[in-house]
């Protein structure tokens, strides 16, 4: 790290709004499905992890600056991103949907046209919405993060809202009867842990601690524990 | 009957009596000077002749409608009405320092009596003439000295055509060189019959222009008489005392 | 630098800076006379009126701008029963919370505005025969606000760059789109840009409210 | 409202509330010196550096403070070549931005109280026999220091509302904490609490600055 | 010698010689009363002497030691120590405001002589018995009128131990009725032998006090002489009409 910690402590970050996979609970403390993948990684690491919340919109630019390590949040693999970051291999599998309210008669792409969509700015979201060709004909919106485009989906200012599917499962679940997912989602993509294009001994150590888990089971649970079933990819 | 009549007039601040039952008369064409020292009511009295001060008690007819009776103010629009008889002249000439002079002139008439902009402007010229300052019209008050300031601020009491003038110190925040041009102003005023009560410090103007001096001390009345009178020969202890320390 | 790149980067935010620049108008029209009734207010007889006035110009000068937006364009929604009538398109909700908040800071200087006219003024009007309307609106208000200007104007400049406040309401401003063109470029430049344009309508500003307390200086 | 719902939210906020408190002292430690220094800068006989002291308060008073901490915390290590030395702590760019605004604006209120003292104070200590320094320090800066304090305060109030624009560079601080709430529990209470800590800092402040003026009047 | 010796004086503002070759000598224990019209030159001159200004040619000597010879100033060490021979008294009077009465008169001695703080309290327990305000001493000069603020001023004059006093119009700034307790000042310490410039517009001081009067007009001494014959019989055509115009 070169970002004036130790050499046995590594910084992650995250966007704290980002449920299941780092958000904060009801105590204010940081969980999620990939809190707890990124703390057995560093276990197996023999590191110490901090997790560091980040304005998602400037997390390239964070990681660059070194002040973070990695950024494990969800973190979609585009091939802009491949250009500035380094992945890991993919541990989840996700999709860019549209969420509409329940009663939304908006039940596919086409239906989106004229309408205005939300979406957290400067995400994976708003990469999938622009290469799709819906984008020209809908008004879109970008907010500081997910939560707040969702507030704005029930308050309606927007209309739908590009996000990611595993983030949209677990609101489903939280709130019920609230949300609907339009069946044609935008483009299927993977999460991976990005790291520093200067740092890949680091790229290394990471991977070789998620193969680990992946071999031993302990993604399986920790997936299980936070969506019912086991989602690692493998 | 007198023009103005002031009978028994009482105001206190608080504790504190600054008129103490003051009775006093002034005729059409009286130039009244008011002298005494600090603190001793000139300016409440003067003021409250206009309505700048609500009098405890007591009455003051003005051309024989009562302002205030026994205590007992008119209603307003005949407060409004006799109180239109008067113009006032305060030390600090109280120009409106956004208007040019001619604005400051013209404003009041032509908002209070709805006067014609072609009369205004006549009246304007001529009363700017008559104070000497008739190149100054569309000058700001800022660009004035103090001198010119008070004589603006007399053409302006002038424009509503009052049939009394009063003064309040006119010349006491002017330099020494500069109170000459506003005396003078008022000296001629007083040559064309004006009724005028000036409070003042410059005994010089009391004894050449005044038909009547009138000395306050202590929010009472103590002596009026002719200026010779008054100040060659005072009566009372005080006014002596007075008359030698501001020679 | 290509031209061609410039232009890239500068078209989305001379389109933000539109949006900053409609933002600084609406704020002045509508902040600068609900200012001043609410400097009235503070200065009326009616006891409670002046109270709750006083109350709302301590609560909106000691919180900060960025919270009043988040509460009207996000807070207000959530309030249950009335919320959903409380949902206001994001740029007027913005606007709204823009002029309420300035509104207070010129209510305060227009307050102390008031408070330097002499009392003189009154006075002479008064005995002029002018009623309190009158000298109210042909010397007091006239006077007030020359001697207020020079605080509007420094709080006017205050607001261009309070627009960038825009963003976290997600309105895209020009602070906005230079970012996104920070991180998408890997590159400080856009930044650059968007002080260069900040910094010009700033100044731009300046100029002209030199030029009106020149003319407002009744010399 | 259960006191354990309070208890919840109001925990992370106050934490985040010490982060602004912190930031508050920093800023006021460092930037009045530095403001200080910069106002000597623009008054030296050294054109070069009296210029370069004008340009450095024109350009950080003419841009938004929300853009400079971007600058300082994400834009310097973006730098060809230098930039990997200039990746500070987000806590303390974000210090060093609000240091370096908040002077510009000290520099200006110093400036103008520097101008509002009289000429013959200079004269009477030369004639004295008091040297440049022993004028300057002894009989000028305090005088000085008296005449900016009541704008000193107005700057330090805005300073504690300014803390709010920490949560941009990702530093969590009282906003942060409240606005997580919430979107978590899909209510505006959390802002109110926001508002009230804010409000109680800035009163706090207020009185203290008020007494601090009222000592400093030398009656 | 002369103890202040000034010859051939100039002094320019741009195209204004507000100064034109002035000479004149003050000797030991003179009190010399200057007068003359706004702009003459008076308060330039006092202040050349002290180096508040820089003069542009001719000569300063205080008590033997050239301030400047021919245009030409003396090195900066020079110049403090010659300066330090007089103590001046300014119109407005100058005192520092956030310092105690007590303070500003112990902090140039304690600063500049490195005195100790024993002799200064001693001192200036003195001095301020003698300008009648012993009780005011940890009064701030907010709270003091105009006349305590100038005998202040006066004190802390004095606390450098002077040779030489100047003043320049000290009571101009007061109410006339605070004049009187500033003259009397100044008149005490004439009679303790003093030298002194004095500035003033006082006519009466200068007539009572002085025992050499300067008529200064345009920057030039247009008659210096005793106060009876400058004033009584006035030989420069100018002189008579500034005293008839003063009177
Ligand atoms: N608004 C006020 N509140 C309380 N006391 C007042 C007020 N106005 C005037 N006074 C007091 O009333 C008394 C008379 O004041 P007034 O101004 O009429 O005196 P004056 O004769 O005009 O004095 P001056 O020559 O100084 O103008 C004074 O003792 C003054 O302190
Ligand atoms: N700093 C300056 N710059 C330009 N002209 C000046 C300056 N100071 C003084 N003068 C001019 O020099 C002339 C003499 O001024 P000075 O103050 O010495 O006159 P004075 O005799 O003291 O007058 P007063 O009685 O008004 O104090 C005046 O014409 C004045 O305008
Ligand atoms: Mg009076
Ligand atoms: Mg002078």
């Amino acid at each position: 790290s070169n970002s004036g910690q130790a050499e046995d402590k590594i910084v992650i970050g995250i966007d704290d709004t980002f449920a299941p996979m780092g958000f904060r609970d009801e105590s204010n403390e940081i969980v999620g499905f990939d809190i707890d993948l990124a703390k057995a990684a560093a276990e197996k690491m023999g590191v110490e992890v901090e997790f560091q919340p980040i304005d998602w919109s400037t997390k390239e630019t964070e990681l660059n600056s070194g002040r973070i390590d990695l950024i494990w949040n969800g973190y979609t693999i585009t091939d802009e991103r491949k250009e500035k970051v380094l992945f890991t291999k993919p541990y989840l599998a996700n999709a860019q949907v549209i969420v509409t309210l329940a009663d939304s008669n908006i039940t596919n792409l086409s239906d989106l046209a004229g309408k205005k969509v939300g979406l957290q700015g400067l995400s994976s979201a708003s990469d999938a919405l622009n290469s799709n060709p819906i984008s020209s004909e809908v008004e879109i919106t970008e907010y500081k993060d997910n939560v707040l485009a969702l507030t704005d989906l029930k308050n309606g200012r927007v209309d739908a809202v590009v996000i990611d599917e595993v983030v949209i499962d677990y609101y489903m679940a939280q709130e019920k009867g609230t949300y609907q997912v339009v069946d044609e989602s935008l483009a299927p993509e993977e999460y991976a842990v990005g790291v520093s294009k200067k740092n890949e001994a680091l790229l290394e150590k990471v991977q070789k601690a998620m193969d680990e888990m992946v071999e031993d089971g302990t993604a399986a649970d920790i997936s299980e524990k936070w969506f019912g079933t086991d989602k690692v990819l493998n | 009957m007198s023009l103005i009549e002031v009978a028994k007039l009482k105001k206190a601040y608080g504790d504190i009596d600054v008129l103490k039952q003051i009775s006093f008369g002034v005729n059409k064409n009286d130039v009244v000077a008011m002298i005494g020292p600090s603190g001793s009511g000139k300016s409440t009295l003067l003021r409250s002749l206009v309505h700048l001060e609500n009098i405890d008690g007591g009455s003051i007819s003005i051309a024989g409608d009562y302002l205030v009776n026994e205590g007992i103010y008119a209603k307003p629009p005949e407060i409004k009405k006799i109180t239109a008889k008067m113009g006032m002249v305060f030390q600090h000439f109280n120009l409106f320092p956004h208007l040019t002079v001619k604005e400051n002139l013209e404003i009041a008439p032509k908002m209070v009596k709805k006067e014609l902009s072609m009369v205004l402007e006549k009246r304007s010229r001529e009363l700017l003439a008559k104070v000497g300052l008739e190149n100054r019209a569309s000058a700001y008050p800022a660009k004035l000295s103090g001198g010119q300031k008070q004589r603006v601020a007399i053409a302006r009491a002038l424009m509503m055509e009052p049939e009394i003038l009063l003064f309040d110190e006119p010349t006491s925040a002017l330099d020494p060189e500069l109170t000459g041009e506003v005396l003078q102003v008022m000296k001629d005023l007083a040559e064309e019959q004006m009724t005028m009560i000036v409070v003042t410090h410059e005994m010089g103007f009391a004894k050449e222009v005044a038909n009547k001096v009138v000395f306050m001390d202590k929010g009472e009345i103590l002596e009026t008489g002719k200026p010779n009178e008054l100040f060659d020969h005072p009566k009372n202890e005080r006014t002596k005392l007075f008359l030698q320390r501001v020679n | 630098m290509s031209i061609d790149y410039m232009n890239t980067i500068l078209r989305p935010m001379l389109e933000g800076a539109q949006v900053t620049i409609l933002l600084f108008f609406i704020v002045i029209v509508f902040s600068i006379p609900l200012g001043f009734l609410l400097t009235l207010a503070v200065r009326s007889s009616i006891k409670p009126l002046a109270w709750i006035a006083q109350a709302y110009i301590f609560v909106v000068r000691g919180t900060p701008l960025l919270l009043q937006l988040l509460v009207i364009c996000f807070g207000l929604p959530m309030l249950p029963g009335i919320g959903e009538f409380l949902v206001l398109p994001r740029f007027m909700a913005a606007c709204i919370g823009f002029v309420l908040n300035y509104a207070a800071y010129f209510a305060e200087i227009f307050r102390g505005g008031l408070l330097a006219i002499d009392k003189g003024q009154y006075e002479a009007a008064q005995v002029l025969g002018m009623n309190k309307w009158q000298s109210f609106s042909r010397i007091i208000l006239p006077q007030m606000f020359r001697v207020a200007l020079p605080a509007v104007s420094n709080e006017s400049i205050t607001l261009v760059k309070d627009t960038s406040l825009l963003y976290a309401v997600a309105v895209p401003e020009l602070l906005h789109f230079a970012q996104t063109a920070v991180n998408r470029d890997f590159s400080i430049v856009p930044y650059f840009f968007a002080g260069l344009i900040y910094l010009i309508i700033t100044f731009i500003l300046t100029i002209v409210l030199k030029k009106l307390e020149k003319r407002m200086k009744f010399e």
